[in-house]
């Protein structure tokens, strides 16, 4: 705590579900971002049931609707794609798999990245070196090796891709894990549980865990984003997700040869890519000031003294 | 010399506001105050009083928003500070008022030599630059004395001590010869007897340039040794203001008696002292000669050197009894304790607890010896995990040794344990966090005694306390010790603190015992020099020294016997 | 530092090691090139013949020793699609690549820094928000699809610049506009982060009681001291791009290392992928060890 | 907001270095490629991206075939007689020169057909000699003898492939700089670009242009974009969707047909009945429009042109109903209908490849049947199209695009339809026997017996399903004077095309 900080404290406690929707109404565009990422997820959750299976169903002679017709049913407002199927609802459908894959992948990476970072990180054994040569490699070794090799071994499906990804995000992770862990272990905390008689294991479950866990969602956020996007260059490479699932990059990339022509096929999922990854951005950003005591304050309704 | 003329700087009315959600926190409440050139003005507070707020707040660095300055007015030389536009008010910093601040490590840069730094002093305000810049930074590290300028000034911050960095805050506060100097707990972080030299540094300043100096504080020792004057501040308010001999011989505030009770030894030390009663025959811990060795490397062709953290040290515990070990940083005090707690290995050297040796426990003995032998910690926060909450954190014993506790005796056994350190059962449910310095400690003493123990190890327990909090630990302390029968280990730099509480002390330096002795003895009549050192570097009040004379050795029965006031060890 | 260059040195060797065991294995999983290299109608003989042409018929950890063998000899064999060294196809295609790394990575730590510090020293002003979602967005959308808009808008419709291609350099524009959006974007929320706790410092509060400009607090005290986990992150989208940036040299027809590898991954031309992937992965130990080097410059207080 | 602002400086700036760029010599072309050709051996024209650079123009064949009528036509050699069943003799042409000096003659085709047929370097070429073993040998000069272990009636139409390199090409080891006798001769090869200049001493007219620079996009948008934009000339195989301008784009027939291999070993696709409604469920003119207006509907494998190709054979029409009802009666008949089939795509096949598969599959789910779709990389996908099958496929449907060019049904009947055909899913021993008597006929009786077989194939084995004809999209710059044909997925022969002035 700096001198200009008085070391009262707070009377609030961030974290409480009041005040965080308090500072997510002070900034507008984070409010925004919530808004946003929380329709998607809703259609992600609620698409099957809305649209049916209008995303598959085939309109031979409607390819490549434009846009903003009203002609057709509501649907096709956003456009059909190649081979009529209404955008809107594949993007509804779409959600689904991209925001779940991005979660599975992000999470599973999360997991045993987090995982391994707290072992290499806590332990001095051979194992830990192990780890982080281990995590070398995975670094340097290319992702499209990888989800070729994956493709042609194990088959293309969801679980696969997922798979790739998070083998490709694991060492991110693996890394901050491990950073933070090297300087936790040195906290008192950790001392004092270890003269209590604490097993390593309790330590690195109780103690140093948690506090490793802000700092690994923190990342996953933007993570998130970056996975929905090497997700999409998968795709875009022939390598991602494969027909007949589709997620909003393998739109994009089906619909990059029409971009002349039909412009709106690539559009609205990239927009709906953009959208969704900028949000997870801002929202991220949001939650570091929250955390932040020393920024904190630029979402608070700063209340001025009567003078 | 003293009260000449106008005063230089003159702050009335200040209020400042730090703006939350919630309603405005009252920082600073209508704060007035005047220093004169060449006075000495001391702002005495505990933490959180709102010391610093208001010089911070004459120097322009308080951020608005967050900070709100609600009212008041600052006249420096005639001059009202707030009606001055940002770079009128850039250009007194530095040149007519300047600041130094508590942890010169953290408020120097860390990646500009100290000479860039210094010279940035006089290249900000036109006064010089290039070479003849860098002179006056080598003459001014010359005078704040650090040893050959000539290489030092090109080093880095980290590569100096804590004095030496204060030293060159200081050079670099002088640096433009300001009309006010005000000086941020500039003591606080350093050991005793650097703090002398930093004070005494100060006062030749002072003497020299005959600039204004704001002190802030809250060392009672300190304020005594420097103040003119002295404003007392509590929860943002002026309390009590005053000459400084007056404030102290007759306090009127009963904030101000009350922070001067507080201090440990505020009554003759050995009429209230709180040493054991009863101390037993048996033997409880024996360490025998204890040494812990590292390697430093100091290149990678250089050969190893090897250094002597714990050097041969060997002494007895007995059941009940509280030793006190003494010693400035880097004395190896802590590396006894952690090695006794198993928390890193000794090169060499025994310690016999019941007669079985630590170190050479494993498995099953190894558990059992550390359910008897405790620790509490210096930071009572950083001790315990942010996440958990006091019950978790007081529980944890029980979780780990499984035989201890059921389960479902848990919750009532952490109220009890919360009563018996002072604190309320319904205290279980909130996180570290939520509680002061003090209760901190109150519940790392709960967890501490939560597996019943035998011999706890403090190290440092209260050196972070403010007076007042410290006292009362101490009383708690005692207290359990005479109600459990235990006996501590009481680590510590802080001379007064021991003297009260210690039964037998340890007085060591770079490792090596230099002394041992029951404390009535080593207080009465030190034998070794360095302990003689040690005790005369508490600071004596200004009033009892005479001008440009150095401080005389025990000039005054009281104030040689009062202690320095709560402080960290560096 | 030179034992700790050694120790970095011998963490890679071992990591580059375990790495091209690790490709030469797995590819070997991802089928026969045989079917790719002779026409769909070649007879049984013809593939005999290929695979014991280009020891394919042996058993895998045969071939690996063989592999080592080469290695040994610093010979990297021969690229089945190119009929040439495979080393000499990766150490062509590999400047390629690094030219516009380097410029890219430049550029957009450069750009970043300074809307980066201008946002952090005006936080919460309208600069800093639209800053920061310009920024962001340009980082939130497809590569491809920006590149391909790109040509369309630029190249197509104001007939300003190039569609693809390498030469002059207006070639230059479109791919390095698109590798940069991206680092751009994530290093100015770095950037601007890491100015704003290195300007709520303490050592900023000296500065501001010495009296220095704010200019020079801004850009000479806090710049200075956020450089490190800018250049972290710098670094690691460095590597990124080291590895090749496979989306802008498939559209632009760049002729990269990361454009090679995909297409010797496709066409399982095994002896280049191991090539590449040895390119590539010791450009990025050494790219490390440079980042490590330039901590060590910027921060006195790291000593290796 | 970015984007704007890089246009106004852009713009100020670059006009002048755009322009610059699109400057071309007169006599100078620029090709745009779909793709980076891996080498330049002259025994690789086969494959697309060789053949497009080097067959006409830095080598020549042998004979080359006319695509109207799919008859081998003379080029290297001028006239070709059939000595015996197993010998051929081939007269060749006078006072040709290679590139780097030597003599064209009957050494330098020995040496080229033992270069191909030697088995030391990996020659692409000589698949489309099968198992034949050749021996060749000089008569004298500019007589060669080619025998052959077994009859081969159509050796001339083979010879097509034959290109002809300079004695002084290594003999085993694949090249990158071929030398030959075509009018072009390769001036450089880097992974950027080809580059070919015009050969002084060609042996037959000297073409118009002087110099071609192939490049190469895998983007169909972009090559599209370089042509209208004046960086390129010339780009073949642009995407139905960009070849938007009827002032440059031309469609033309290829000789590419797309087709379903069905899997006739495997249940329920063993049922003649099924097979059936698979044809009948596809919504052939919706499907069409995939592919563009020019798309021709296929009844069989081969295009018109190639020999053997029935032009009155009717393709399968579109009746969901029907196909309902035969469905219905091999459910009847106890086939379990509902047993899931995989329909196994191959990523980038040809332009919506994968689409059209998605399409199918969900109008087969609407007749009833349980396809699911797998698209899979190349070399994955190959192991289904090629024997053998791997062991656990199950029922399953396999994309995939036949490209006979070479002018005759013997490059297609066996392969797809014998028992022992690479590709084929049927044993049949009757059939095997037809098909053994058309390759080794002649003339009318040949051309007679193939139409049979694909009229067969169509009514009674149905163990595919002919989906198009497909048209290729080349766009060609206003500055040339070039239409193309069939032949230009194989060969673009520059000194075909004229520059307007």
């Amino acid at each position: 705590m700096t001198i200009l900080l008085p070391d009262t404290k707070s009377t609030e406690e961030p974290g409480t579900a009041r005040v965080l929707h308090a500072y997510l109404k002070r900034d507008r565009l984070a409010l925004a971002a919530a808004v946003f990422l929380a329709l998607f997820v809703l259609a992600a959750m609620l698409g099957p049931w809305l649209v049916g299976d209008a995303a598959s169903r085939l309109g031979l002679r409607q390819r490549n609707l434009a846009p903003f017709s009203l002609e057709q049913s509501w649907i096709y407002f956003l456009g059909a794609d190649t081979l009529g199927r209404p955008i809107l609802a594949r993007l509804i459908v779409g959600a689904q798999n991209t925001l779940g894959i991005a979660a599975a992948a992000v999470f599973s990476s999360m997991l045993i990245g987090g995982a391994l970072g707290l072992v290499a990180g806590y332990s001095e054994r051979w194992y830990s070196h192990l780890i982080l040569r281990l995590a070398d490699v995975i670094m340097s070794f290319p992702s499209l090796l990888l989800a070729l090799i994956v493709l042609y071994t194990l088959g293309p499906s969801i679980t696969n891709l997922v798979i790739v990804l998070a083998i490709t995000r694991m060492p991110i992770y693996l890394r901050t894990a491990r950073a933070e862990v090297l300087e936790l272990r040195e906290r008192m905390f950790v001392s004092a549980a270890r003269s209590m008689g604490a097993k390593p294991v309790r330590i690195i479950l109780r103690h140093i865990a948690p506090l490793v866990l802000p700092t690994l969602v923190t990342i996953s956020a933007i993570d998130f984003a970056t996975v929905i996007l090497s997700e999409s260059a998968l795709s875009f490479l022939g390598l991602g997700i494969q027909p007949p699932d589709f997620t909003w990059g393998a739109m994009v990339a089906n619909g990059r040869g029409y971009l002349s022509t039909a412009w709106w096929i690539a559009f609205w999922p990239g927009l709906a890519i953009m959208l969704t990854t900028l949000s997870l951005n801002i929202l991220s950003n949001w939650a570091r000031t929250v955390a932040d005591p020393q920024q904190r304050w630029r979402l608070q309704t700063l209340r001025k003294a009567a003078r | 010399m003293k009260n000449v003329g106008n005063p230089i700087l003159k702050v009335e009315g200040l209020t400042v506001d730090f703006l939350s959600n919630d309603e405005p926190v009252r920082a600073v409440d209508n704060v007035s105050f005047h220093v004169n050139r060449g006075e000495t003005l001391v702002i005495l507070g505990e933490s959180g009083s709102g010391k610093s707020v208001s010089t911070s707040t004459v120097m322009d660095l308080i951020d608005c928003p967050p900070g709100d300055i609600v009212a008041g007015s600052c006249l420096f030389d005639g001059t009202e500070l707030s009606r001055l536009d940002a770079d009128a008010r850039r250009n007194i910093n530095g040149r007519r008022i300047a600041m130094i601040f508590q942890d010169p490590l953290a408020y120097l840069n860390p990646v500009y030599t100290v000479g860039r730094q210094i010279e940035e002093v006089y290249e900000s305000h036109g006064e010089a630059g290039g070479r003849e810049a860098r002179a006056r930074a080598m003459e001014l590290l010359q005078r704040v004395g650090i040893p050959e300028p000539e290489t030092r000034i090109d080093y880095y911050p980290h590569q100096f001590s804590g004095g030496q960095r204060q030293r060159i805050m200081i050079a670099m506060a002088i640096a433009l010869k300001p009309d006010i100097l005000i000086a941020d707990e500039p003591t606080t972080a350093l050991d005793v007897s650097v703090q002398a030299q930093i004070l005494d540094l100060l006062r030749d300043l002072q003497r020299e340039t005959g600039m204004a100096l704001i002190l802030i504080t809250h060392d009672l020792e300190v304020a005594a040794s420097m103040a003119d004057r002295i404003i007392v501040m509590s929860a943002g308010k002026v309390v009590e203001t005053g000459p400084a001999r007056e404030v102290f011989s007759n306090p009127k505030h009963a904030y101000t008696c009350r922070l001067i009770s507080a201090s440990p030894d505020g009554d003759p030390a050995e009429a209230s002292n709180k040493r054991a009663t009863k101390i037993g025959s048996e033997t409880l811990l024996k360490v025998e000669h204890l040494t812990k060795e590292y390697a430093l490397s100091s290149g990678a062709f250089a050969p190893k050197r090897r250094f002597k953290a714990v050097d041969d040290v060997s002494f007895e515990v007995r059941r009940g009894e509280t030793l006190g070990i003494v010693g400035e940083s880097g004395s190896g005090k802590s590396s006894i304790a952690r090695m006794l707690l198993r928390l890193s290995d000794p090169s060499s050297g025994k310690a016999l607890f019941s007669g079985e040796d630590v170190f050479e426990m494993g498995g099953k003995t190894l558990m059992a010896f550390r359910r008897k032998v405790q620790m509490v910690f210096q930071d009572p926060f950083g001790s315990m995990n942010p996440r958990m909450t006091v019950r978790s954190i007081i529980s944890e014993p029980w979780a780990i040794h499984r035989d201890i506790l059921p389960r479902h005796q848990w919750k009532e056994r952490v109220a009890e344990l919360l009563e018996l350190v002072g604190l309320k059962p319904d205290h279980a449910d909130r996180y570290p966090h939520q509680f002061s310095g003090g209760q901190r400690q109150r519940i790392a003493i709960a967890r501490a005694l939560a597996s019943e123990p035998e011999l706890i190890v403090c190290d440092e327990a209260v050196s972070a306390l403010d007076v007042s909090i410290q006292a009362q630990v101490i009383d708690l302390l005692a207290d359990l010790r005479t109600r459990l029968g235990l006996s501590y280990i009481f680590i510590t730099h802080d001379l007064p603190i021991v003297r009260q509480f210690a039964d037998r002390i340890l007085v060591m330096k770079q490792g090596k015992v230099v002394e041992e002795g029951d404390t009535a003895t080593l207080f009465r009549a030190p034998r070794h020099e360095y302990t003689r050192g040690l005790l005369q570097a508490v600071p004596k009040p200004k009033w009892l020294m005479s001008e440009n004379e150095p401080p005389a050795e025990g000039a005054d029965v009281f104030w040689s016997d009062r202690p320095r006031s709560g402080s960290f060890s560096g | 530092m030179f034992s700790y260059i050694g120790r970095r040195a011998s963490h890679s060797i071992l990591s580059v090691i375990g790495l091209l065991t690790l490709v030469f294995f797995l590819t070997r999983l991802t089928g026969d090139p045989s079917a790719l290299y002779l026409p769909l109608d070649a007879t049984a003989e013809a593939r005999a013949a290929f695979a014991s042409l280009n020891g394919l018929d042996q058993p895998v950890h045969w071939q690996f020793a063989e592999y080592l063998k080469d290695l040994l000899q610093l010979d990297f064999g021969q690229s089945l699609r190119q009929n040439r060294s495979a080393m000499e196809v990766a150490l062509q295609a590999f400047p390629e690549t690094l030219k516009l790394a380097l410029v890219a990575i430049t550029l957009s730590t450069a750009l970043a820094i300074l809307v980066g510090s201008l946002a952090a020293a005006r936080a919460g002003s309208l600069f800093d928000r639209i800053a920061g979602v310009a920024s962001l967005a340009g980082a939130s959308a497809p590569d491809f699809w920006v590149a391909i808009v790109g040509i369309l808008v630029f190249a197509v419709g104001l007939e300003l610049l190039p569609t693809s291609g390498t030469g002059t350099w207006a070639h230059w524009i479109m791919p390095i506009f698109v590798l940069t959006l991206r680092p751009f974007g994530l290093l100015v929320q770095v950037v601007r982060g890491a100015m704003l706790s290195a300007l709520a410092s303490p050592y900023i509060k000296t500065a501001r009681a010495k009296g220095v400009r704010r200019t020079k607090i801004i850009f000479g005290h806090a710049l200075r001291n956020s450089l490190l986990p800018i250049v972290t992150v710098a670094g690691d989208l460095a590597t990124s791009l080291v590895n090749g940036a496979v989306v802008v040299e498939t559209i632009f027809g760049w002729p990269g290392i990361g454009k090679l590898m995909i297409d010797a991954i496709i066409q399982r031309d095994f002896a280049v992928v191991q090539s590449t992937i040895l390119v590539t992965a010791t450009a990025i130990f050494i790219l490390n060890i440079a980042v490590d080097l330039l901590y060590a410059f910027l921060d006195p207080r790291i000593r290796y | 907001m970015r984007r704007t602002g890089v246009l106004t400086i852009a713009s100020a700036i670059l006009s002048a270095a755009a322009s610059s760029a699109m400057a071309q010599g007169a006599q100078e072309i620029h090709v745009v490629l779909p793709e980076q050709p891996a080498n330049l051996e002259p025994c690789g024209t086969i494959i697309t991206n060789v053949g497009q650079i080097l067959s006409q123009n830095v080598v020549e064949p042998l004979t080359a075939i006319d695509p109207k009528t799919g008859q081998p036509q003379p080029k290297l050699a001028t006239e070709w007689t059939q000595v015996d069943p197993t010998a051929w003799h081939i007269r060749l042409r006078e006072g040709v020169k290679f590139q780097d000096g030597s003599d064209f003659n009957a050494e330098a085709v020995v040496f080229s057909i033992n270069r191909m047929t030697g088995g030391k370097i990996t020659c692409s070429n000589n698949a489309k000699f099968g198992d034949a073993k050749l021996t060749v040998t000089a008569i004298d000069d500019l007589t060669v003898e080619i025998k052959s272990d077994k009859p081969q009636p159509i050796l001339p139409t083979l010879l097509s492939v034959v290109m002809v390199v300079s004695p002084k090409t290594a003999e085993d080891k694949a090249v990158n700089d071929p030398v030959g006798t075509g009018p072009f001769k390769l001036s450089s090869f880097s992974p950027q670009a080809v580059v070919l200049e015009a050969f002084d001493g060609y042996w037959g007219n000297k073409p118009e242009i002087t110099r071609a620079t192939y490049v190469w996009r895998p983007e169909s948008s972009i090559r599209a974009a370089m042509v209208e934009t004046g960086e390129a000339d010339l780009t073949p195989s642009i995407a139905i969707q960009d070849a938007t301008n009827p002032e440059t784009d031309f469609a033309y027939l290829n000789s590419e047909t797309t087709a379903i291999r069905i899997d006739t070993s495997q249940p329920p696709l063993d049922d003649l009945r099924v097979r059936k409604a698979l044809n009948l469920a596809i919504d052939w003119e919706g499907m069409g429009q995939l592919f563009g207006d020019d798309v021709k509907r296929a009844s069989q494998m081969v295009v018109p042109g190639i020999n053997g190709h029935d032009a009155t054979l009717e393709p399968w029409p579109y009746d969901p109903e029907q196909a309902k009802k035969l469905l219905e009666e091999a459910a009847a008949d106890g086939f379990a209908i509902d047993a899931e089939i995989k329909l196994i795509g191959r990523n980038g096949i040809y332009p919506n490849g994968a689409e059209a598969m998605e399409a199918m599959m969900t109008m087969w789910q609407a007749v009833g049947l349980n396809v699911k779709l797998t698209m899979l990389d190349v070399a994955d996908w190959l192991r289904y199209l090629q024997k053998p099958f791997p062991e656990e496929r199950g029922a399953n449907l396999l994309q995939m695009m036949h490209d006979n060019n070479k002018g005759d049904a013997a490059f297609t009947i066996p392969i797809f339809y014998r028992s022992s055909g690479n590709y084929s899913t049927l044993s049949d021993a009757a059939l095997d026997k037809e098909i053994d008597a058309a390759m080794a006929a002649t003339g009318e009786a040949r051309t007679q017996s193939f139409k049979a077989l694909f009229d067969k194939a169509r009514k009674e084995v149905v163990a595919d399903i002919p989906m198009f004809h497909m048209i290729g999209y080349t766009r060609v710059g206003p500055r040339l004077d070039w239409a193309p044909d069939i032949t230009t997925n194989s060969e673009i022969p520059l000194a075909n095309i004229r520059l307007k002035d």
